[in-house]
């Protein structure tokens, strides 16, 4: 048996590759929810309806696809140029850090610029956490995958160290989280009663801009060549490490705004919970959209829907919980299978004349 | 709405718990097996969810609230605020939640472990086991619940033993058994011969060193037979029957139940000797018993001490 | 400071050090196999999990401790050989193929350990191996006591770092593994089967930190806890290259690395918050990044890493 | 070698039938060939033809999709590079086969032994390695890294590796094809020894006088078929070129032309980084190139030809010297510079470096002047003028693509260099780098190049001309220099040199290229 590039695979294979995967994804788990002894189709029926079947349900996906969205663009965007981002979880609790201090009035700024302040120094920091290992890369060749995840681990230590020392709440009764941040710095709610936030429009603004940057912008250009042909790119006089320090700054950012976002949208204060991996899960969600932004909406919207729906389901019939983070993995490798099968054919060793 | 029908048989109460931990956990252990026991005795229906993320935690809150449940038993402690949100956008839910800040509003009410009473006797009788008059304590994190069990822990201690040293450490995770042993490990080297057990994994350590050990919270001594010596513990049964009877008769309000955790509401006890009836000097039990006596009568009140308690080698 | 000077001459400092390090040696020589032969494993994280799952799980079940290893080994085994299908024949992104395997290999874990114990309201437990004092070694002193009083696992991590080294470099499979991982196509042409040598290597190396995982609920503990890995994975991943992907290097890594580990516990009891932990806590981490940045223009990584070899292609 | 004797040896490799596919593509079509013992028999063919691919089918790299193979009488199974080892037959492939990080010994032991045993005897690897060296003059350090071995050494790796597994049946893929006319005798005098001792070699190669000079026998590839076997006696090379590519081949015609004002100018040029092992440098380089003139530069690869081409396409800078183009001094260099001040870059490898493969070709036609007003206004790019230049580059050039977005990858390499050649000469440029501008490509797309590189001359380009094709430096070169070692051999007029001589400088002998000067 091997594989046969296909020359051009057809638009309607694509489409219709990941959404086979998705399928192949809930029947691989149906063994597993059958395992329980409840209905599988009721299952995915709750599953539906505790996701999407609600207005509720519908608002919290969307709360819990924001900060998903985010990292996944920043995945996205990285990926694309050949940038292995895997620290967009650091990069994320740096722009909390910092978003935190600025929306809890650490710097004395006018009311009025303090959302502004928070959500752009949370970007900037997220961009400063990056910047270090993609200079590594380029100018050492120190392989990134390795430093940014070595990175998560030390910020969430550095937060620890902050929630623990400098930025612990006095009125937290000796907890390890910081002071909340001032009202004026926190994200306007889209719906009442549920914690869908503004965040999202600002992840969905993020991913249409990113859309239009790929295609229409020298930018965007440059970040394809890069990511297709380095040394081709160089040749023809595209500055490479320019535009990887440019994709740093735009990755790290989008994951340090993702931080930024979750305080001033849903938290409004820093613990080292804040975020139950939404870095790691933001890389699943690029490879979901394979690299495509309005792809990531769709990939985040997607996942957090399985998370939230799973959750929900597994509090109704007695599936455990942790069905939703095993229908994500899954889905995850599912799609990756079949992105390669788009790519090319599988052919039973032929003419084994012998 | 929980007016009865015309039945005699009352409507079983609806109740949730939501926990950030596996339902293993001790301390929510304690809660969970008080509700279950409720639920045994035909009092409520209960569901719950475990292992919730700080994250999804507002919003499991919001759809159990939506979803009816009339009782909704979960930690405030690291998302005080939203809960208290969602508190205030359900008034008709009666929302009991383990925080160290103050009850709010009409249906708010807050609860805690406050079990210095029991650490304190735990204290007295560690004290007077010690042999090296060192001893050792391993937490996760220096935050109030911890905190308070172990300075009265150390004053029972240091009644018993006015000389006597304390080794403190935390080791920055709630879950990671192993490392908490190897902490409890490294006191045992510097000397300590009773190991306070805040945490999965240091008892272990006791055992296979052949030292000894103070449970706290759950009762482990069936499962360490030879090590652990006595347990301070906790009853959620007196705040869990308290909520469920309020949210019956409709008189729910917020407040603190922070009491139901003392020992004179049988909200926690020190745990039988059991093992070590016989090993544990007659004169410190005489000592400990009079304590017990005095803090039920209310002639002895333990401080309640949030402050990060310090090593004193 | 003398209090320090003692603490790191002491023999129960060593013996705590050999214990804390014993899941990294083995989950570092494990991603070292993987490695060599030019595959990533970052899948890492969720094949220690499943192993101290599975582990415990058959020995809580009524299995044996060894047969509890085996089958930690064995469950391991299998999820590095999904890891393996999916980057070595189809020639997968190892990165996101292996964060897949994490994703999978934990809450996996979860899954199975909450369907078989529903209902629990204190940690099961089993009787872990207990430490085994080797006769005559154990009695030397200091070094018998740090080095020879260990359980077993321990040993057979040590054991695990000579005979990888062994194999790596004094028998003809190893010599293919390294081949594969330097040029895949110049082994190809020698008769090696490059995908057969990659999956096996991952397959065994995957096996080798599923042991790691189980070390911590058949050795270091008795119960399984969800989180208990504790990001133990990803530090290997770091201590891999901090190793120079080197099996004797691997074993110093973990060996200082768990040193800072013991060292930071019993700090805090001596000089105590002086420093936070914290900090003690990032060493480890900025080492390797700085021990990265030292030999990254002359480290002899394995060439062909993370460049996937599909059979009858142009390369 | 040349002279048949009256009995044949008999059939120790019979291939029947072959045929292989890659999609649309079929690289061999029912081939079917005999090699008989001692005996040795060329390839020829164009680019692409087939050889390799026959010869991977042969060793197992590919599976045929039919077609069948005996060695020794026996079939042989398919897909199996160990069963073809294990048959006696061994490859040097086109590009070498060794992991740089690893001895010579390791290198040449794998996969001799059985995979599972408890250790390795290299105490008597070495001897034999050693022994076998010795024998046939292939002398090489068994514990070297390879990474540090040069060239000719690696190569002798190569044929090591064969000679310790007791070939019997060898095939060389383009052995001679990075060696130095010297280093080439050198090789073809090893395989004579193994010749006499029964060895059979195929060896498949593009320089006619070695086939001629090697050979017993040679087969012509064409298109994926096998058109002609010819004893190598009874043919010649005409007859061989028309087989080769259908039709017999007219050389380029470089019109004699008054220089002009320098557009490039290197003075003492020296450059310290690049290149791996001490190689690939520059070492206090002088050149000067003027208008209507190609300079030529031969040398074996890896002897500054890189950083020479880099320092012009602007990729590096010097360390030391001076370097001119067009009338600037060139200070702070880069691609996008020199793009700008009219320099034409045509790269070495087009995959690697020419054309980003997963691009469309209206996007790979403005790689170097997509920042410029022309393509660009406030940071978006102008679509419609980028694929309108692309339709015009596509109908000048005669790039055979289905249109502007196509995706460039899968042009064939006649078709991407004419590509490259669009974007780059269509702006008229004072200097053209020409790095390799033919490696590769068929005999068609070879006169297509070729034809425009002049007619940029003629219309007042400098060319500096990369090759290592001595053939084609002879034919377009006003002057020629060699390049050895970094440094580079004061330019002689092309009808003052003869191959041996470019021979022997290539091999860092000059004294040779200076006495006619
Ligand atoms: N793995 C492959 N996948 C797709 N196409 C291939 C592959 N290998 C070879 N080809 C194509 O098959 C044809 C024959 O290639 P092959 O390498 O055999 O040519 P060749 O005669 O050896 O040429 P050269 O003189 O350049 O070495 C070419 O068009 C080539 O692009
Ligand atoms: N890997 C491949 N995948 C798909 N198609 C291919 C591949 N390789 C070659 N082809 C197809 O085969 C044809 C010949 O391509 P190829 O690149 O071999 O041409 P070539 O003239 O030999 O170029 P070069 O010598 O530069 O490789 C192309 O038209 C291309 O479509
Ligand atoms: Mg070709
Ligand atoms: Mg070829």
């Amino acid at each position: 048996m091997w594989f046969e590039p296909r020359p051009l695979p057809s638009a309607a294979l694509r489409v219709l590759a990941p959404i086979a995967a998705v399928i192949a994804a809930l029947a691989l788990c149906a063994a597993l929810i059958a395992w329980t002894g409840t209905s599988v189709a009721q299952a995915y029926v709750l599953l539906f309806q505790g996701s999407l079947g609600s207005r509720f349900a519908l608002a919290e996906t969307l709360t819990r696809a924001t900060p998903l969205m985010l990292t996944g663009l920043a995945a996205a965007v990285a990926f694309r140029a050949k940038l292995w981002n895997i620290g967009a979880e650091g990069q994320l609790y740096a722009g909390a850090l910092i978003a935190v201090m600025l929306g809890g009035g650490m710097v004395d700024l006018p009311v009025w610029a303090l959302l502004p302040a928070a959500l752009i120094g949370g970007a900037l920091a997220g961009s400063a956490l990056l910047i270090g290992p993609t200079v590594l890369k380029t100018g050492f060749g120190v392989d990134e995958v390795v430093t940014t995840l070595l990175l998560n681990f030390v910020t969430l230590l550095f937060v620890s160290m902050m929630l623990e020392g400098a930025l612990k709440d006095p009125m937290g009764m000796g907890w390890p989280q910081s002071a909340p941040v001032l009202p004026e710095a926190e994200l306007p709610r889209l719906i009442e009663r549920s914690r869908l936030h503004a965040g999202l429009i600002i992840a969905l603004l993020a991913a249409v801009a990113l859309w239009i940057m790929n295609t229409r912008t020298t930018w965007g250009y440059e970040i394809k060549a890069v990511g297709a042909n380095q040394a081709a790119a160089a040749f023809a006089g595209i500055p490479v490490n320019w535009v990887m320090l440019k994709v740093a700054i735009l990755s790290g950012g989008l994951a340090g705004l993702a931080g930024a976002s979750e305080i001033a949208g849903t938290r409004g204060y820093l613990t080292l919970d804040l975020s139950p991996g939404f870095g790691y899960s933001g890389i699943v969600v690029a490879m979901l959209a394979q690299l495509h932004p309005l792809g990531v909406v769709v990939a985040s919207i997607f996942v957090a829907a399985i998370f939230v729906g799973a959750d929900a389901m597994s509090r109704t019939v007695a599936v455990p919980n942790y069905i939703a983070e095993v229908l994500v993995a899954v889905s995850l490798l599912c799609v990756l299978v079949s992105a390669f099968l788009v790519r090319f054919r599988v052919r039973r060793t032929a003419a084994r004349t012998s | 709405g929980t007016g009865s029908d015309a039945l005699a048989q009352p409507a079983k109460i609806k109740v949730a718990g939501v926990y950030t931990v596996p339902i293993e956990q001790q301390w929510v252990s304690r809660i969970h097996k008080a509700l279950k026991e409720a639920e045994g005795r035909g009092e409520i229906e209960y569901v719950f969810a475990e292992s919730v993320a700080t994250t999804d935690y507002e919003r499991v809150l919001r759809q159990y609230a939506e979803g009816g449940q009339q009782l909704i038993v979960a930690e405030a402690f690291a998302i005080e605020r939203p809960a208290r949100a969602v508190a205030k956008d359900y008034p008709k839910t009666a929302f009991l939640m383990a925080s160290s800040f103050p009850a709010a509003g009409n249906n708010f009410s807050v609860f805690d472990n406050y079990i210095q009473e029991p650490a304190y006797l735990t204290g007295m009788i560690a004290g007077a086991m010690s042999k090296t008059g060192v001893i050792g304590m391993v937490g996760g994190y220096p935050i109030p619940e911890v905190n308070r069990l172990m300075n009265a822990f150390m004053e029972g201690a240091k009644e018993a033993k006015p000389d006597i040293k304390f080794m403190v450490s935390f080791i920055g995770s709630w879950f990671d058994p192993p490392k908490a042993k190897e902490a409890a490990f490294a006191m045992i080297d510097r000397g300590a011969d009773i190991l306070y057990a805040e945490r999965f994994g240091v008892s272990d350590a006791a055992k296979e060193r052949g030292k000894l050990a103070i449970g706290n919270v759950i009762d482990t001594q069936p499962q360490y037979p030879d090590t652990v010596v006595a347990s301070a513990l906790w009853h959620m049964e007196p705040t869990i029957s308290h909520a469920i009877t309020a949210v019956r008769d409709g008189k729910f309000v917020g407040e603190d139940y922070g009491q139901f955790s003392l020992m004179k509401f049988k909200g926690s006890s020190l745990s039988p000797l059991g093992t070590f009836e016989d090993k544990v000097p007659g004169d410190a039990k005489a000592k400990v018993k009079e304590r017990e006596e005095q803090i039920r009568s209310g002639a002895f009140t333990v401080k309640v001490n949030n402050d990060e308690p310090k090593s004193s080698m | 400071m003398a209090d320090i000077a003692d603490l790191l001459v002491s023999a129960t400092f060593w013996a705590a050090t050999l214990r804390i390090a014993t899941p990294y040696i083995l989950g570092t020589l494990g991603e070292l196999v993987c490695e060599r032969a030019g595959v990533l494993n970052l899948g890492i994280e969720g094949i220690m999990t499943l192993g101290a799952m599975a582990g415990w799980m058959a020995v809580h079940q009524g299995a044996d401790l060894w047969t509890g290893v085996l089958i930690a080994a064995l469950a391991g085994a299998v999820l590095g050989s999904l890891h393996a299908v999916l980057t070595v024949p189809l020639g997968l992104s190892q990165h996101v193929t292996g964060i897949g395997v994490t994703l999978l290999g934990t809450s996996l874990s979860y899954y199975v350990y909450r369907m078989v114990l529903p209902q629990v309201t204190t940690p099961p437990t089993i009787e872990p191996f207990q430490p085994f004092a080797i006769p005559v070694l154990s009695d030397i002193p200091v070094i018998g006591p740090a080095l020879f009083s260990q359980t077993p696992l321990t040993y057979v991590a040590l054991a695990a770092v000579a005979v990888v080294a062994w194999v790596l470099y004094r028998t003809p499979i190893g010599l293919a593994v390294r081949m594969v991982g330097e040029n895949p196509a110049a082994a190809e042409a020698q008769g090696i089967n490059v995908t057969a040598v990659r999956m096996g290597a991952v397959i065994c190396g995957s096996a080798l930190m599923a042991v790691g995982g189980a070390f911590l609920t058949l050795s270091a503990f008795n119960a399984f806890f969800f989180n208990m890995i504790n990001g133990r994975g990803w530090i290997c991943i770091a201590l891999v290259v901090f190793a120079s992907w080197r099996p004797g290097k691997a074993l110093l890594g973990a060996v200082l690395f768990a040193a800072f580990d013991a060292l930071q516990l019993r700090l805090q009891q001596i000089v105590g918050p002086a420093l936070p932990y914290q900090v003690f806590l990032m060493l480890p981490y900025l080492l390797s990044i700085l021990a990265l940045v030292l030999m990254s223009r002359r480290a002899a990584y394995p060439r062909a890493l993370m460049i996937p070899f599909r059979k009858g292609e142009r390369h | 070698m040349v002279s048949t004797p009256a009995v044949e040896p008999e059939v120790v490799l019979r291939l029947t039938g072959i045929t292989k596919r890659f999609g649309a593509l079929t690289a061999n079509d029912a081939i079917s060939l005999d090699l008989r013992r001692g005996r040795v028999m060329a390839l020829l063919g164009e680019n692409g033809a087939g050889k390799t691919t026959l010869m991977n089918i042969l060793f197992g790299h590919y599976v045929a999709d039919a077609g069948h193979i005996e060695a020794f009488g026996q079939p042989l199974p398919p897909g199996s590079p160990k069963a073809a080892l294990a048959a006696g037959i061994c490859m040097v492939h086109q590009h070498f086969t060794l992991a740089d990080n690893l001895s010579v010994l390791d290198n040449v032991i794998l996969g001799t032994e059985p995979l599972w045993r408890f250790w390795t005897d290299r105490g008597r690897a070495r001897r034999k390695l050693v022994s076998l060296a010795e024998r046939f003059g292939l002398v090489v350090d068994p514990d070297a890294s390879v990474g540090a071995l040069s060239v000719g050494e690696r190569q002798r790796v190569e044929i090591l590796k064969a000679l310790y597994r007791d070939a019997r049946i060898l095939i060389l893929d383009e052995p001679t094809a990075v060696l130095t006319p010297q280093e080439s005798e050198r090789l073809f005098a090893t395989l004579k020894l193994l010749t006499a001792e029964g060895l059979a070699i195929v060896f498949i190669s593009h320089k006619m006088n070695e086939v001629m000079a090697a050979s017993d026998n040679v087969g012509v590839l064409r298109g994926g078929r096998l058109v002609a076997v010819r004893r190598t006696a009874e043919t010649n090379r005409g007859e061989l070129a028309e087989l080769m590519i259908g039709r017999t081949l007219k050389a380029p015609t470089v019109e004699p032309m008054a220089a002009g004002e320098p557009v490039l100018t290197l003075a003492g040029v020296t450059v310290k980084a690049g290149g791996g092992n001490g190689q690939g440098m520059l070492d206090a380089v002088d050149l000067k190139i003027r208008r209507h003139q190609i300079i030529g530069i031969a040398g074996v690869s890896g002897n500054g030809q890189s950083a020479l081409a880099d320092l012009v396409s602007g990729l590096i800078v010097p360390d030391a010297g001076l370097l001119e183009v067009l009338g600037n001094g060139i200070a702070r260099t880069g691609p996008g510079a020199m793009v700008r001040c009219g320099v034409a870059r045509i790269p070495e490898d087009r995959h690697a470096t020419g054309l980003v493969g997963d691009m469309t070709v209206w996007e790979n036609l403005i790689a170097e002047r997509y920042r410029l007003p022309e393509f660009s206004r406030f940071g978006f790019l102008k679509r419609g003028a980028a694929r309108q230049r692309a339709e015009g580059v596509i109908k000048d050039y005669d790039v055979r693509c289905p249109g502007p977005d196509a995706v460039s990858r899968l042009l064939s390499g006649g078709n991407m260099q004419k590509l490259i050649l669009g974007r780059t000469l269509s702006y008229g440029p004072g200097l053209i780098l020409a790095n390799q501008p033919t490696r590769g490509l068929d005999v068609g797309a070879v006169a297509y190049v070729h034809e425009r590189l002049l007619a940029a001359r003629a219309g007042g380009a400098g060319i500096l001309l990369i090759s290592e094709d001595l053939d084609e430096i002879l034919a377009l070169s006003d002057q020629i220099a060699v390049i050895h070692r970094g440094r580079l051999s004061p330019p002689q007029p092309r009808s003052a040199v003869t191959i041996r001589q470019l021979g022997l400088a290539m091999a860092g002998h000059w004294t040779e290229l200076s006495e006619v000067a």
